[in-house]
This record gives C-alpha cells, sequence and structure tokens, in this order.
C-alpha cells in the first residue's frame, strides 16, 4: 500500500511531460498564494500573455510554461526552481519580493539556467556576482524617477512615508540620498506594514514638516490608508507621489475619490496608447486572456517573459543552450521593449531601467515625466484633497 | 505640539473603540468556554467580503450589509462550534489547531472568491472627515463604528451579567454539570454564544470594510491582535475589552506621533507585557486563590 | 524538637483559618490533628507544607525557620506530606513517581530504597503502570504515603489518609504505616475523622476548633474533655 | 527489542534509502529539508509544551535570533559555518533568559507573552541596522562546508545535517524525559501541588527546559540560515516557524517523542508532494481540512491513534 502510495506521489510530481523537439519549456515560479500573491497574479498573466503572443508570432518554436505557486516562502521558491528543473525547464522567469528572488536566483545559478524577473529591487541582488542572474526593474530606476519629477516640478522639502518593508525602505533610502545630495529636505516616516491609521503621520507631517511634496514608498493598501487620512488633515502640500502599484487604472476603478493628481511611476499611460504594432499585439491579446486593460505588473511581466523566450529560442537554434547562450543572448544587444530599451550589464542589471511617472487625471493616466514621454502636462500643484 | 498630542490620543481612543469590536467575539467565546477561537479574524474578514459584494454588486450601504453578514458569519461560527463539540480529548490544545485549520481554509476560500486585491469601501460618506474644536480630525466611519464599539460592548456586558441567558452562560462556563441540574442545557447556551460572537464579527467586518482596506491575508493579524487584547483585558472581562483595546489604541497612536510609526508594533507588545507581568491575569482576570 | 509552632495564624482576607496555634511534634512522635469539618486542619498542614502563608507566628523545623523556606525545600529538610484526596503524579507509572519524590526530596538515587517502599506499600505488583489511571483507591493512598516515604521524611503529615476506606482496608493500612515508622523512623502528624484509629495509633492529640487549638494531650485525656465533646457534638456535622 | 529494531531500520532508511532513492533529485530533497526544519522545531516546541506545560506561540523568536546570530558570526566574525550553527543556539538560548518573567504566566498568558517577544525582536531586527542590515537582510551568508571531499552546502549535504540535527533534538528529549528532572516535568501541570511537596523546584525546571527549547529551535534557526544563505527579519522571525511546529507537533501527538517529527513530515510533505499536485494553488485548503479531521478523529494526535491500532492496550498509547 505505502509503496503505491509512494510510486503515485513520485509520478504526480515528477512526471516529466515528454517535451516536443521544438517545444521550449520554460519555468515560472510565482507566488499565487500568501502575501505576495496580489503581485504574483499580475506578473503571472503578463508572462501567459507573452507565451501566448510568442507562440503566434514566432513560426518557429513554440514555449510550454510551467507555472508552479512559490506561496510566498522562499524556500518553496528554491524547491519550485529545483522542480521545474527536474521537469525539464531551459531558463526560469517570475519571482516577487527580494526575498524570495535571492534564494530562488542562488538555485538557478548553481543550476547553470537563467533567472529572469521584475520582481526584485534591492540593490544587493545584483551585487552576488552571479552570471544567469537578470532583472528588467531596479530599486533605482524607481527612486530615479521620483527624484526626476521631483526637479521637473521644482520641489524642494518633502516628507518622505516608506514601509519598512525590504523593497520598499530600499526604495525610500535610494530617494533620500538623492534629494539630499541635491541639497533638498526630507523627513522620514518609516512605518511598520501592519499599520492601518496613518493619521498621526499626517498630522506631523501637516503640522511639523509642512513639506512641498509628500512621497509614500508601500503598497496599494498602504497609499489608500495615507491619501484618507491626507483627505481628512489635509496638509498643506503641492503634490503627491508614490512608486508602483498606484498610478494604474485599477486604483482609479477601486478607489476614485482618492486618486485624483496622485503620482505614481507607471510604464505605459491609460488609456492606453498602443502605437507600435508590438504594443498593440500586447494589448490585444492581454485583453483577449483576461478580459482587462493590462497594468504594470502585467507589462512587467510580459516583458521579462518575452525576453527570455527570445533569448531561449535564440540559444536553442545556435546549439548553446548548455553553454550559457542564453545569457549570452540576453546580455550582447539591446532589447526594444514596452516599457524602453533593455540594456543587461554583467550583474544582470537593466543599467536603462527608468521608470516613467505618471499621473491620475480625472480617470485617465498621464505620463507626465521624463518629458519625451509626456502624454499630457502635469496638474501642479495638485492633490487629491 | 499640543494639537499633535490631542490630535493623537483621540486617533487612539477611536481606534482602540474600533480594536474593541474586533476582540469582542473572540473575548466571548474565550471567557465562557476557554476556547480560543482562531478564526476569529477570518470570520470579521468574511464579513467585511460580504460587505463588499453588497456594495459593489448591489450597491448597497456596508452597513445595509450587516443582516447578511450576521447570517453567514453566525452560521458559520456555530459550524465551528459543533465541530469543536466534537473533539473528546485535550479540548483546550486541540481547539487550537481545529480552528487553525478552519482559519487556513477560510484564508484559501477567500482568496478564492474574491481574489488577492485589496478591497475597501467606495461609499463616500464613511470617509468624510469630521472636524471637531477645528483641531481634531476623523473619518465619519471612525466615529460611527468608535459610538458603536462602546454601545455593543455595553450591551455584551449587560447581556452577560443581567439577562437570564448570558446568567446561563457564566453558569455554565464555571460549572456544566451543576447547570444541566439547574434545568439549563449547556449546548444551547453555548451554541447561543458561538452566534453572538458571529454577530460581533459582524459588526466589525463591516468596521474594518467601511474605514480599512481588506486582502484575503489580513485575517491571521486581526485574530493576533484580538486576542492580544482579550489577554490583555483578563479573561471574561468585557470592560476590560474595552480598555485594553483603548490602552493599545492610544499607545500605537502615542507612538507614532511622539516616536515613530515604524515603532508602534515594539511600543504595544512592550505595553503588553508589561502589564501582565505586573499582573498575571491581565487587567480584569480573577486572581486564583489557594486555600 | 522536631516541629515547633509558635502563635501561628493564618488568614485569607478577613476569614481566620488557623488562629494562634502552638504546638510542637518530637521525633518518632505519632500524634493526631481532630476536630470538626472546617476547623483548619487542612490549612494547618498547608502551613506546615508551605502551600500557604501564615499571617502571623513562627514555624521551626529541624532548627530551620521555615517562614524562608519554598514550598519545594521543605521536602528537603524532612516534612513529607500525603494529601487528603490522592494526588499521583499523572501520566508517569507508579514507581516513577517515587523516583521523582526521591529524586527532587533527597537530591540522589537510591533504586534499593525505592523497591523497599513498594514492597512496603504492597505496590511492587503494580511498579510500572500509569499511577492515575490503574490504581484503586487504597492503591493511591499507598502510594501518596509512598512518594512521602521516598523523599526521606523526618514527619510524615498525613491528611485523612483512611477516609473511604472499609475496615479491612484500614487495618491493613494503618500496618503499612506501622511498618513505615519502625523502619524508616518517621514522626507521624496524622488529621484523621475516626476516632477510635487516633485512640489506637496515636500518643498524643491535639483538637483544633473554629482555627483554635483547644485541647492537647494523651488520646484518655483528650476526649474526656468537655470543650472537646462540646466541639463535636455542637458543631459536627459529618 | 522490537523497538531498536525498528529505530536501526528507521535510520538506515533515512540515512542510506532516501539519498539512494532521492539523492540525484535536489527537489525531493529541498522538500524534505524543509519538512525536517519544522520537524526539529516541533521537537523543541513539544519538549516545552509537554514537559514544561507550556504552550508557546513565540518560538519563531528562538529560531530568528538563532538565524541572525549564526549568520552574523560566519559574515563578521568569520566565525566557520558549524561552530556558528552551534553559537547561533547558545546565543537563542541566552536570548531565552530575557523571555523568563514569562514563565510565571499559564496557559495562552504565557502563549501570547512569547508572541510578544517574537514580534518585538522581529521591529528590533528590523530597526538595529547596524547589525542587521534592517529589512534589507542578509544576502549569500555562508554555505554549508565542504568536508573530507563532501559538500554539505548542497541538497543532500543539507539532508544530512539537518537529519543529523533532528534526531539529536530527538535524543536529547528522550535524555530528558527519562530523567528525573523530566518525569517531574511531566507530571507538573497536571500534578503541581504534588510535585511541589514532594520538592520538586517547578520554576528552575521550567526555566531550564525553556533554555534547552530556545537553544534548540536556536539550532535549526541557525541551520536554516546557511542552508537558504539569506535571511530578512520577516522572514527569520515569522511566525509560521512557530504555527507550522504547533501544527506539526501536536497533529503527530506532541506528548510523544516522535509524533512531532512525524507530523511535520507527513504535513509537509502530503501538503506539497499530493495536495499542492491535486490543487496547484490553494491547496492549503486541504490542509486546513485535514488538520480539523485529524483532531476530531484523532484528538490525540496521529501517532498515538496508529500506536492504538496496532496494539491492544489503549493506555499505552500516551507511553510509546
Amino acid at each position: 500500500m505505502i509503496a503505491r502510495m509512494i510510486s503515485s506521489v513520485l509520478a504526480l510530481t515528477l512526471g516529466l511531460g515528454a517535451a516536443n523537439a521544438d517545444e521550449l519549456i520554460i519555468g515560472s515560479q510565482i507566488p499565487l498564494t500568501g502575501s505576495a500573491a496580489r503581485a504574483g497574479m499580475g506578473m503571472n498573466e503578463g508572462i501567459q500573455v507573452a507565451a501566448k503572443v510568442f507562440n503566434e508570432t514566432n513560426g518557429k518554436h513554440t514555449v510550454k510554461v510551467i507555472t508552479i505557486d512559490d506561496e510566498s516562502q522562499p524556500a518553496k521558491a528554491v524547491a519550485a526552481i529545483e522542480r521545474l528543473n527536474a521537469q525539464g525547464a531551459l531558463a526560469f522567469t517570475g519571482g516577487y519580493g527580494s526575498n524570495i528572488i535571492g534564494p530562488a536566483s542562488d538555485a538557478a545559478e548553481r543550476l547553470g539556467k537563467v533567472y529572469m524577473t521584475s520582481g526584485g529591487v534591492a540593490t544587493e541582488l545584483s551585487q552576488r556576482g552571479l552570471k544567469t542572474f537578470f532583472r528588467i526593474s531596479n530599486a533605482t530606476g524607481y527612486a530615479k524617477a521620483l527624484a526626476g519629477l521631483s526637479d521637473t516640478l521644482d520641489l524642494q522639502s518633502f516628507s518622505l512615508i516608506y514601509s519598512t518593508r525590504e523593497s520598499t525602505a530600499e526604495v525610500a533610502k535610494l530617494l533620500e540620498e538623492i534629494w539630499t545630495a541635491e541639497g533638498k529636505k526630507v523627513t522620514l516616516h518609516p512605518f511598520d506594514p501592519s499599520i492601518a491609521d496613518f493619521k498621526p503621520v499626517l498630522h506631523k507631517i501637516k503640522l511639523q514638516d509642512r513639506p512641498e511634496a509628500i512621497a509614500m514608498v508601500g503598497y496599494e493598501n498602504d497609499y489608500v490608508g495615507i491619501i484618507r487620512a491626507a483627505k481628512v488633515l489635509k496638509p498643506d502640500a503641492k503634490a503627491i507621489m508614490g512608486t508602483w502599484s498606484l498610478a494604474t487604472p485599477k486604483m482609479w476603478q477601486d478607489f476614485p475619490d482618492l486618486m485624483n493628481n496622485v503620482y505614481g511611476t507607471a510604464p505605459l499611460p491609460y488609456p492606453a496608447q498602443f502605437n507600435t504594432p508590438e504594443e498593440q499585439t500586447f494589448a490585444e491579446a492581454y485583453k483577449e486572456m483576461h478580459n482587462k486593460e493590462p497594468d504594470y505588473l502585467g507589462i512587467f511581466g510580459y516583458v521579462q517573459g518575452l525576453l527570455l523566450f527570445n533569448a531561449v529560442a535564440e540559444a536553442y537554434d545556435a546549439g548553446t543552450l548548455n553553454s550559457g547562450g542564453v545569457q549570452d543572448a540576453l546580455r550582447k544587444t539591446e532589447h526594444d521593449t514596452l516599457i524602453g530599451k533593455v540594456i543587461f550589464d554583467e550583474s544582470g542589471d537593466n543599467t536603462n531601467f527608468a521608470h516613467r511617472m505618471a499621473q491620475h487625471q480625472d480617470g485617465a493616466v498621464a505620463i507626465v515625466w521624463p518629458k519625451e514621454s509626456a502624454t499630457a502636462e502635469a496638474r501642479f500643484p495638485a492633490v487629491p484633497w | 505640539m499640543f494639537d499633535l498630542v490631542a490630535q493623537s490620543v483621540f486617533s487612539g481612543l477611536l481606534a482602540g473603540a474600533y480594536y474593541a469590536l474586533i476582540a469582542l467575539g473572540l473575548a466571548l467565546v474565550f471567557g465562557t468556554m476557554r476556547i480560543i477561537n482562531l478564526a476569529h479574524g477570518e470570520l470579521v474578514l468574511l464579513a467585511g467580503y460580504i460587505a463588499y459584494t453588497a456594495e459593489s454588486r448591489f450597491g448597497l450601504d456596508p452597513l445595509a450589509a450587516l443582516p447578511a453578514a450576521i447570517i453567514i458569519v453566525a452560521l458559520t461560527s456555530v459550524i465551528i462550534y459543533l465541530l469543536l463539540t466534537r473533539i473528546r480529548v485535550d479540548r483546550e490544545i486541540n481547539s487550537l489547531i481545529l480552528t487553525f485549520g478552519i482559519a487556513i481554509m477560510l484564508t484559501n476560500g477567500i482568496l478564492m472568491i474574491w481574489s488577492a486585491d485589496i478591497r475597501s469601501t467606495t461609499s463616500g460618506w464613511y470617509l468624510d472627515s469630521i472636524i471637531i474644536g477645528d483641531t481634531l480630525f476623523a473619518m465619519n466611519t471612525e466615529i460611527l463604528f468608535a459610538v458603536i464599539g462602546v454601545l455593543v460592548v455595553g450591551a455584551v456586558w449587560w447581556w452577560l451579567s443581567k439577562s437570564w441567558y448570558g446568567r446561563a452562560l457564566r453558569a455554565v462556563s464555571s460549572n456544566r454539570d451543576a447547570a444541566k441540574l439547574m434545568g439549563i442545557d449547556p449546548r444551547t447556551t453555548e451554541i447561543l454564544s458561538f452566534a453572538v460572537a458571529g454577530l460581533l464579527a459582524s459588526i466589525a467586518g463591516i468596521a474594518l470594510y467601511s474605514g480599512k482596506v481588506i486582502e484575503p491575508s489580513l485575517g491571521h493579524s486581526l485574530t493576533i491582535k484580538a486576542f492580544i487584547i482579550t489577554v490583555l483585558a483578563g479573561l471574561g472581562s468585557v470592560p476590560g475589552v474595552l480598555i485594553g483595546a483603548v490602552l493599545i489604541g492610544v499607545a500605537e497612536s502615542l507612538t507614532a506621533t511622539l516616536w515613530s510609526s515604524a515603532l508602534q508594533g515594539l511600543v504595544s507588545m512592550l505595553l503588553f507585557l508589561i502589564v501582565l507581568l505586573v499582573m498575571p491575569s491581565g487587567l480584569f482576570g480573577r486572581t486564583r486563590r489557594r486555600g | 524538637m522536631l516541629l515547633t509552632l509558635d502563635h501561628v495564624t493564618v488568614a485569607f482576607g478577613g476569614l481566620v483559618a488557623v488562629s494562634d496555634v502552638s504546638f510542637s511534634v518530637s521525633e518518632h512522635e505519632v500524634l493526631g490533628l481532630v476536630g470538626p469539618n472546617g476547623a483548619g486542619k487542612t490549612t494547618l498542614f498547608n502551613a506546615i507544607s508551605g502551600l500557604v502563608r501564615p499571617s502571623k507566628g513562627k514555624m521551626t523545623f529541624c532548627g530551620h525557620d521555615l517562614t524562608g523556606i519554598p514550598i519545594h525545600k521543605r521536602a528537603r529538610i524532612g516534612i513529607g506530606r500525603a494529601f487528603q484526596v490522592p494526588q499521583p503524579m499523572h501520566e508517569l507509572t507508579v514507581r516513577e513517581n517515587l523516583i521523582v519524590a526521591q529524586h527532587f526530596g533527597t537530591g540522589h538515587s537510591n533504586p534499593g530504597k525505592i523497591d523497599e517502599i513498594l514492597d512496603l506499600t504492597r505496590l511492587g505488583h503494580k511498579a510500572n503502570r500509569d499511577a492515575a489511571s490503574s490504581l484503586a483507591l487504597t492503591e493511591q493512598k499507598a502510594l501518596e504515603v509512598g512518594k512521602a516515604l521516598a523523599t526521606n521524611p523526618r514527619m510524615l503529615m498525613l491528611d485523612e489518609v483512611l477516609a473511604g476506606l472499609e475496615t479491612n482496608g484500614k487495618r491493613a493500612f494503618m500496618q503499612t504505616l506501622d511498618d513505615a515508622r519502625q523502619r524508616f523512623g518517621v514522626a507521624l502528624l496524622m488529621v484523621e475523622h475516626d476516632i477510635e484509629t487516633i485512640s489506637n495509633t496515636c500518643q498524643r492529640v491535639l483538637v483544633l476548633n473554629f482555627g483554635k487549638l483547644i485541647a492537647d494531650g494523651s488520646p484518655e485525656e483528650v476526649f474526656r474533655n468537655p470543650e472537646v465533646i462540646r466541639s463535636y457534638t455542637g458543631g459536627e456535622t459529618a | 527489542m522490537m523497538k531498536y529494531l525498528s529505530l536501526i531500520i528507521i535510520l538506515a532508511g533515512a540515512y542510506l534509502a532516501v539519498p539512494l532513492q532521492f539523492g540525484g533529485n535536489d527537489y525531493v530533497i529541498g522538500i524534505v529539508v524543509s519538512a525536517l526544519t519544522i520537524a526539529g522545531i516541533a521537537v523543541a516546541w513539544a519538549m516545552l509544551g509537554n514537559l514544561g506545560g507550556m504552550i508557546s506561540f513565540g518560538h519563531s523568536a528562538f529560531f530568528g535570533v538563532g538565524a541572525y546570530g549564526s549568520a552574523l558570526l560566519a559574515m563578521n566574525a568569520g566565525l566557520p559555518v558549524f561552530p556558528s550553527i552551534l553559537a547561533g543556539g547558545v546565543i537563542a538560548g541566552v536570548v531565552s533568559i530575557l523571555t523568563m518573567p514569562t514563565l510565571r504566566l499559564r496557559g495562552p498568558y504565557f502563549a501570547l507573552a512569547m508572541l510578544a517577544f517574537a514580534e518585538i525582536f522581529r521591529i528590533l531586527a528590523i530597526e538595529m541596522r547596524w547589525l542587521t542590515n534592517g529589512s534589507g537582510g542578509l544576502l549569500s551568508i555562508p554555505r554549508l562546508p565542504t568536508v573530507f571531499g563532501f559538500d554539505f552546502g548542497s541538497r543532500l549535504g543539507g539532508y544530512f545535517v539537518v537529519l543529523t540535527l533532528v534526531l539529536l533534538t530527538v535524543f536529547v528529549y528522550w535524555l530528558i524525559r527519562n530523567r528525573p528532572e523530566g518525569l517531574a516535568l511531566r507530571a507538573m501541570h497536571d500534578s503541581e501541588d504534588a510535585t511541589l511537596v514532594v520538592g520538586v523546584n517547578a520554576t528552575r525546571l521550567k526555566a531550564a527546559v525553556l533554555v534547552v527549547s530556545a537553544f534548540l529551535t536556536g539550532i535549526m534557526g541557525a541551520f536554516n540560515a546557511h542552508y537558504i544563505n539569506f535571511l530578512e527579519p520577516d522572514y527569520a522571525f515569522n511566525g509560521s516557524w512557530t504555527t507550522l511546529a504547533i501544527v506539526a507537533a501536536i497533529f503527530g501527538g506532541y506528548k510523544t517523542l516522535w509524533g512531532p517529527v512525524a507530523g511535520a513530515l507527513i504535513v509537509y510533505l502530503v501538503d506539497q508532494f499530493v495536495f499542492k499536485a491535486i490543487m496547484p494553488s490553494g491547496h492549503q485548503l486541504i490542509l486546513g481540512g485535514l488538520l480539523a479531521a485529524i483532531v476530531i478523529f484523532s484528538p490525540s494526535g496521529l501517532l498515538p491513534w496508529l500506536a492504538s491500532r496496532f496494539r491492544k492496550e489503549a493506555g499505552d498509547a500516551a507511553h510509546p
């Protein structure tokens, strides 16, 4: 009985699908449950779209993406990588949160296979000397975007509210460095991720800091709490800005009364103006598969997925899959993508990554910085209250 | 500075009354049956999601979702009780595992039904600000549920100490067999107490949805908060729940104002520890005596 | 003197359970403590063994002032106690009960003595059985005495150990106690309801009523004392 | 005799059969290592729960302290990994002295006081940036070393290390519970007066068992830090280290020696290998149901239930 059970368990877990000769297996290790589930699901949608687009357009190869839920836990992420490897994955993508990406990409490095992500921004991730680690986004890109917009708007003093989580604290630290170096005044307000009432913090900002702008580094629930508190207390600031998950159509849809005039990082405006053929293909496929507008997580997922699929296909054709062909393909050229040019350096960081800043403008998400990609003028000074 | 501290204490008081709402259901079951319902936070969250569905699907006000929430949550709570009665040995510790298992099921069930997106009310009135004496700021929902919180604490206290059912419940909790001899059916009273705990969780869930942001993984931290307050209060003390909750609320908010919001948890936990070490049975707990 | 109580009072809030009691116990003595229900006998025992703290007075045992000595150290200096309701250590076997008592009560192990006690208390055949579930009441009481003996006591306090036993059981039990006294040379301080047993066994009897010591003397003397008779006829209900 | 035989079979299976069968499959070994890590905490937790009668909700405090202690010693002081794992356990044991005032609390009061400590340590790890690098955490913690040509840093190497640690933990537990101290501890919570009057110093014994439990939990944390090579406060002090261990211990039977180990292996492996295969995301739903079911159908845990099925004497079930 026990033997039969074990063998059926093994069959379930280790059963290797017989792959087509030209079907490229890509492993996707993603949090679909647990604390990072929200982000993981968004990224997963983008990767799935990338696979669909690749399979419909490549002609020569198809990819098969095998997805394993890492349950937002590092050990399970490592196990997922190893299981995907056993199932024949040629490279890995996914990952959300530097705490999970760290060990998972370590595991991939040991297996000698590429790990491609957009979900971890910690600077240290790319300082480990890994050869197979790639990411299209990093903390610097986010910090630069906020700092760039602030320069354009000529803001001189800031209250910086940030979650003490790892990635948020990292971006906040970089922002503080940039602003302090520019001789601007920054007051820090770290908060524990579990808190829900931001009135005491906002009241301090209103009465003590009196900044020209309020900057937030957190997640959706934090933004909602902060802006709600700000609407009650109405501090006399000229602008309020934040990082990821903020300037999205979804936030407008869910919290229209909070979002107007808020700045946040965004890869694309909304309603999206999909100009290039690639952008149009993406948007159509996304709508068809998920029946909604693409958000930034989906876009990143799509870009990281497609970059990886193309590199794997290239290495497969060159017969260099096992001799570092995938990472060479990723490093050797510039890639034109939905989020602009992607250039990977030796450490696997995208040196060209700079986020755009967008502003919620009556239901639209308008890109307002940098100038060359702007779709509208920034409304300034303007806050939601 | 005075404005800052005044606002901070005010925010803390409001937060405290809201915490009391969250803790009360857990405290009731814990106080009367010595059962720690680790799924309590998930019950609160479930009510919050029912309010979300009522609002987003049917355009109802979150408070109007209360009847539906009460029916579903109280029923779930009673089912938890019925499962608990099937534990034969080591009830105190096994009830932990049983309710923890149920909590996992509820969390994952909520995730499947409502997805991982964050939800909160869009009804403007709840979030509009109210200003008292030009210096104290709050949202309508906070004032509303603080008042409800105090009233509910009063009502539960009255119910337990003055009404027939409340007395029966206390009789059952102190001596089941004696209560049986007095003609009280322990099962009925215990079912009732779980149903009332469900009702309290429903009110707390509406307060949660109309003032804060909900997401499926929130339940666990709600349970912990409720549990901390219940223990701080002292077993079975209803007024203690309100006072313990306010203590935590004010301590958190003053920490944010005078120090840093990142240290809120540190201060409230230290406060909790200090109170327990000085008063090992909580603020209003009965002490055991030998003799 | 083994044990001396000097004006000991125990009060719970306003309720005085033991009031100004003084007496002493000498080595090898067999001393009975009687009195109606609620007279304070168990409280007095609790005070001597350290479960409650006297509010006034002084207790010495073998020259040690008991005031500053916590419960668990009283076993070390030679105070052994058997409870009225037997309290076997749950989850342990009979032998393990004795091992624990010996280890902590004396600070060293002596398996030979454990066997001796098992033999004396006639529990040898159940040595490896579960103490809580597999013993009859008589055996539980024997274990209660055995545990106390294992701590190497100089004085053994027995709280109504005969209650609930029928005549044969009582006789056998008294035999056990007598053997124990012979073999280990302990003094016995026993609370008992059964005046006949007390008269037959004890060399000296103390009578408590409403927390006060009202008589102290030989059984014949004490049971002739009118105040004692009054306390029993007037207050006794059981 | 049967007992020793089955022990030998289990040991042979663990040290020989598992590596031979699955040694090449990092995925399977990795999951088993995670399960054994939980098993180690579960045994340490059950030691305090069963012997001390104290249910702690805060063992993640000791896990995290052991992890950080060992990682920092290895990274900053250059201590070799194995000694620093031991040191991590010692640090956790020393830190547990801070929590001793909670020993006078009872039941849920104690449980939550320990939880409060875990939370306090987590926040301190975030705030003490100079030591812990705050929420950024520690990356690239030294791996387990290669000794005599065998790479303990590999999955299989980690498996041997954690297996040995868990077995040592069980062995320490076994030693303690068969000493008079252990017997007294087991008796203490149901029969407190009975133990007091025979001279048992309850407070000192409880304190001692707390230190040992914290030490063993810290060792598991330290091992995990060098195995996963990464730490951050939310991860190191995560409440799930405690809850998973409690679930495993009670599931397997926390009053038995091997129950916590069996519980951890079954809960974790079945969840990861079977439920996850059936239901790739949300499989914890089934796990939750399983936990509820075991409590209802086998309230003393799985091992006692199995034991009573194989043996006639139900009374023996509590002491296999």
